[in-house]
């Protein structure tokens, strides 16, 4: 069962910040990019990478992300040996279970998970962001440099610097400070919030970490900050290519729409498949007076209106005369005829009755009370009037941001 | 607990499905944008709860062992029953080349395999229909009857007489004589599934291999009349057969009927294929699209109109397809025009190039073909 | 994702009757009988029945049990809908989470994941007993009486039936009362732990369970009085055939000498496999002077000495000159040349030490002092003599009864 | 991460097997009382961290197929890459009947599998040889001597000359010559496994069929020693290879030995194989078995010495087996003897029967007799 680098995925996430979205689903479960869930991009370039073993560390909602994840079988992760597993916080005998406290102490609390597999490296991963990696060439690095910690890093615009975890590399880079978002940013060099560490490395500061009561027990913030003090060699791995959070309605929003143009993730190459899990449906059908442009549309779906700049997931309905634009509609969403829906994320199964409005462009409203509308689910009454940045929950009720 | 076993039979090669059946067999043929026919017979044997299936090939399987695999898509990857792929084990085909001549011979092939058989009924079914079938309801109907065999069949006819069976029913159902190749006003059409227990299998196999009889509808179905207890089932929904180009097209063009879809493919009962993870389908900023089918994957950024379009299909800006089929992998370069056109996988047709069929005679290109 | 009947098997039983065997795992995973583990004949007897969808609730070394387990793939539970789930104590946001508090409270707290299901009839099953049902045919007499609770009973005799609970039966076998270990009983029927309810049903009144502050949330002593209580269609389905309690020393090392006759549990019929994960290893190999009677051996053991009347798990090694009667050697057990085992148990993996004497036949001691010896693990020191009824644990220490 | 692919030939029967192979290709012979030869390589494909393996098959691969199932045995069961069986696709034969004529006949047969390979390097081997090889040592020298092409050989001889392939080495490695079917002091014999990049081996692969050539020891390692860095990679370990039935019945027979069940089964790199959920094996009160190697499933009630027992034999009381290999499902009935025989699947030998034949010259008999 030795296994030389195994996964740790944190999807533990809440994602307060998307609001209704993730009222009944963790983040890592939100559907993206027509045919997917945020955390098919880390579980596809983990198998893509030749990593079999991932835990999966949940606590918020872990049913949801259980019956999404199966025995593994859509990512090739069904495996006798390794495969991928749901870690949900283990009650001990005798004691009572608690939530993660950071996202150490959560792996922490699963290292005699990792310790079956006897590794010589663990991978950290988490569930919220969207890119396309191939972590084998960051865990070459790390053995070419005998790093303890090996830190991925996208260089982002000096300006946006100091809102990132900044890491300050010597002409090796190797890793000599990390400044959480500092005022005065010395690179542009910042943390992806995905590590290799050498396991037996990672172990004993996690030991350490965990005796320290006054640690938040979290990566960033206590463990990484540890090893570098302790001058522990610590190596950023630059990455390049496409990498976006999705932590928010509008980052949601922008990713999803970015998925349009075909100079971001290029999800067609056969040699780095995204992978996941979606029921069969037969091919979608364009009605005759569908008006399709700039979009892309699912299986399953029927269009008999128009839809411009916007992501379909499976099995929507856009009937005749109905209106779809610069939006997002997830999975099994239904838009009446005479609907109107404008710079709007619609959660999995809503129904926009006849003649409702949801969103509308930027152009007329002050920008202040501009924003993407939101519909959480259940049905939008016809004739309805969603106004933009305005949130709805599956009852129907205002959410205020 | 549902006690049937499932047998599919995916041998034969419809021979003027030409150009499509090059190779593999029609049960391989890929249609409705996504699927392959067999996926229709094996979907609703796991949707009516068959745990082990059985498909019988002979010869050309190839394509159809690269479908199927493992049998994991269709949830039927075990190691105790599930899936299993059978071909000609014991079969020495009596000094014959070529595919088996009947059902009987067939399953004589695969006679070990049946003796293995763990549930009490058998169905028996071509891979070659487009049908969404309860065969639960089936075999309720033919432990009600306390039948022998039941056999399913319709009341509109649907494929060409002379290559199809017709029965003779009784108001009640019973089945009074079966034609082959001849149909008469008001007999009903064989959808060619069969239910009958496993030791009536056996016995019938074991019989018919013994006298050299090798059809199961000419010397069970015909022959054995008096001494069996032979009910129809009638079905009244939709079911496609393919017996040549024409059929082929008719019946794709068909699917553009929404209410034939929702017959196909009711959502309780799904039909499920292999999964290829593509993306979704993206239209350009200038293209059109009307009144067609299309699975994902595709690159849309010309016109396309009263067609299906399998996954992987690119229409360039500028090119115009009309009334066609166009398998995975179709590539229709800017300024393209196609019209009644079926393209199987992987064509090119450069830019500027016009293909013209007609709705009676579709043109029909072979795999890969570059034009 | 619709299911006619799931299987909920309780497998969070602590097992604290059998000491040093299940101080490092639950009770379901003890091996059993050569080849298994006592988990292995529920989950065969539920996919032998047609029933493929199993939630195993754990709690006492949920680790050991879910890499046991894995994706499901050796009991052919690797199914993309249904499947063998693992489902520890679930901690609830900000909310401590707990061990469940009794059988009832386990699947009430596990409700949800029922519910995915929309099941029919649920099956209650535990994972402590080694016997051979078809729980579809227990299934249609349910169906077929319309009832509201199945209860599998057992014939046993008069004079045993007050150490079980008993049900009283009409001529329909409906149950009209149910006494724990009556004092006298007026019926044989022996409830067996084997429930089918209706779901429907059960979901009431684990709610009502649930509300009720004096209960303690157990099938047995509070779920099925209340039904009963209320009148509710009860039928006992009568069980005939092996049915064995594996819960203390001397009914496990009972059960696993019964798996030497031919006429217990019949594992040859292929009809009913009784599947196990074990890792392949070749065949088993005898010696030039090894001597085997009346004995179970399995693949990867080396004999070279003598065995009778025993059990022996994979990859056991009994050196020449020792000699091992009556016993029960787990998996990669070695018994050293001239060492000594009788009427004993030995853990996975624990190493007797060359002329170390294990146990002894009942004869030479007096009856109350006798029992069946018990090592848990580790090395047991050459020429050590470990008397009967005595149990050393990995570090080789006695661990009082 | 591990950069191979595994491409197992598991398409020839070698014809003084007789019996063993009436029904089956070598590759598929059961050997060491629970495996079939394919395991063995398949097994150190995997153990090297081999995610995707093609098994090229032509003939008689029915039993092969049925043992290989969806590889989930060998947790080779995937959507993506994995276990895939290459039955001949494009393979029209040349117009002739019968096997591949070579390795890279059979490479040809599937090209367009070939083209597809997501790994840098493969590793060819054939499916019928028992060893213990750490493939990614292989790999590793091939890369340290950057090799063209690296090929396994052992300096200990083990095949009959007449069959196999010799190499001649320099002292630091390097194949000077290939001999095909002549042994001269001093060379290596050729475990016919072999390490390249993918893109060399397309491009043998077409310039070979191109030039109708199939026999990659011929035309590749000896015809083009001056224009490619052939290197050797010595293997002193175990190795069986069976070209008789002498040969199987020798093999066996080492098993007996411990030292070679420790080479070949060393636990950190397990054999795997198909799991058939047989219970533990049986010894009766008056049972008796020396210096044997047996199966799960039996059922021994009589005697047994130096003999090799597949799962679910059955030795009555009273019956006695003496330096036999009875495969799966034998069942010797009471007072039968047996000597030197080598029984396949399934044969029953009735009570006071006397088979024996000589170390020598072992008694086969095929699969399912009843003597």
């Amino acid at each position: 069962m030795k296994k030389e680098c195994i996964a740790m995925l944190l999807a533990g996430g809440q994602g307060s910040r998307l609001y209704v979205l993730t009222k009944h689903m963790a983040k890592p479960a939100i559907p993206f990019g027509g045919k997917y869930r945020i955390i098919d991009f880390p579980l596809s370039n983990c198998v893509n990478s030749g990593i079999d073993t991932v835990g999966v560390l949940t606590q918020y909602r872990p049913l949801e992300l259980n019956s999404y994840i199966g025995n593994g079988q859509s990512w090739d992760l069904d495996r006798i040996s390794g495969g991928v597993h749901i870690l949900p916080p283990y009650v001990r005998e005798g004691s009572a279970g608690t939530w993660y406290k950071g996202t150490a102490n959560a792996i922490y609390q699963n290292m005699d998970f990792i310790e079956q597999y006897n590794p010589e490296y663990v991978l950290i991963l988490s569930g919220d962001h969207v890119y396309k990696m191939d972590y084998s060439e960051m865990l070459d690095a790390h053995k070419k440099q005998e790093a303890a910690c090996t830190i991925s890093v996208l260089e982002v615009p000096r300006e946006e610097a100091s809102r990132f975890g900044i890491m300050n590399v010597n002409e090796e880079d190797l890793i000599y400070e990390f400044e959480e978002k500092p005022k005065a940013p010395k690179s542009n060099l910042a943390s992806m919030g995905i590590y290799i560490f050498t396991w037996s490395k990672l172990r004993e500061y996690l030991i350490a970490d965990e005796a320290n009561a006054r640690s938040k027990n979290d990566f960033g913030a206590d463990v990484i900050p540890a090893m570098l003090g302790a001058g522990e060699r610590m190596l950023a791995f630059r990455f390049s290519g496409y990498w976006k959070d999705v932590g928010t309605i509008e980052s949601l929003w922008d990713a999803n729409m970015d998925m349009l143009s075909r100079n971001t993730l290029n999800l067609l190459d056969q040699s780095w498949p995204i992978y996941a899990r979606s029921p069969t449906r037969p091919p979608h059908y364009t009605g005759n007076e569908a008006i399709i442009h700039h979009s892309i549309i699912t299986q399953g779906c029927e269009i008999e209106g128009t839809v411009e700049n916007s992501v379909l997931f499976h099995s929507v309905t856009v009937e005749t005369g109905a209106e779809v634009r610069y939006s997002i509609l997830m999975p099994g969403v239904t838009v009446e005829a005479g609907a109107v829906v404008e710079y709007a994320i619609v959660a999995e199964g809503s129904r926009i009755g006849a003649g409702a409005r949801v969103g509308a462009p930027p152009g007329d409203t002050a920008p202040e009370d501009w924003g993407v509308a939101v519909v959480g689910g259940g049905a939008v009454k016809p004739g309805r009037v969603i106004p933009p940045k305005v949130m709805v929950d599956r009852k129907g009720k205002e959410v205020v941001r | 607990m549902n006690d049937m076993h499932g047998i599919l039979f995916a041998y034969s090669a419809g021979s003027r499905l030409q150009q499509l059946v090059e190779h593999r067999t029609t049960s391989s043929l890929p249609f409705a944008g996504r699927y392959r026919l067999i996926d229709f017979m094996l979907s609703n044997m796991v949707n009516s709860g068959i745990p082990d299936i059985g498909v019988i090939m002979h010869e050309n399987y190839q394509s159809l062992l690269d479908h199927l695999g493992s049998g994991k898509d269709w949830d039927l990857s075990r190691k105790h029953g599930g899936l299993k792929l059978l071909p000609p084990f014991a079969y020495t085909g009596n000094g014959r080349q070529g595919g088996y001549r009947g059902k009987l011979e067939a399953l004589s092939g695969v006679y070990s395999y049946l003796e293995k058989i763990r549930q009490e009924y058998v169905v028996l079914a071509n891979g070659d229909m487009a049908v969404n079938l309860p065969l639960e309801k089936v075999l309720k109907a033919h432990l009600d009857h306390c039948a022998d065999i039941t056999a399913v069949c319709t009341r509109r006819t649907r494929g060409t007489p002379a290559e199809s069976t017709y029965f003779s029913l009784l108001p009640d159902g019973r089945i009074t004589d079966t034609a082959c190749g001849h149909y008469q006003e008001g007999s009903f059409e064989s959808l060619d599934v069969y239910i009958l227990s496993k030791s009536l299998l056996l016995n019938l196999v074991d019989y018919c291999s013994g006298h050299n009889q090798y059809s199961f509808e000419q010397d069970v179905m015909q022959r054995m009349r008096e001494s069996l207890l032979l009910y129809g089932y009638e079905w009244d929904g939709y079911a496609a057969r393919f017996q040549c180009i024409a059929d082929y097209y008719t019946k794709s063009m068909e699917l553009l009927d929404p209410r034939i879809r929702q017959e196909l493919f009711c959502r309780d009962r799904n039909i499920r294929t292999r999964d290829y993870s593509n993306p979704s389908t993206y239209y350009g900023p200038d293209s059109s699209c009307q009144n067609s089918l299309i699975s994902d994957g595709c690159l849309i950024e010309g016109r396309a109109e009263n067609s299906i379009l399998f996954r992987s299909v690119v229409i360039e800006p500028g090119a115009t397809v009309t009334n066609c089929v166009l398998m995975q992998g179709t590539r229709v370069q800017s300024g393209a025009v196609m019209k009644y056109v079926i393209a199987d996988k992987r064509v090119t047709v450069h830019s500027g190039r016009v293909l013209i069929g007609h709705e009676t005679y579709p043109l029909a290109i072979s795999k890969g073909s570059v034009i």
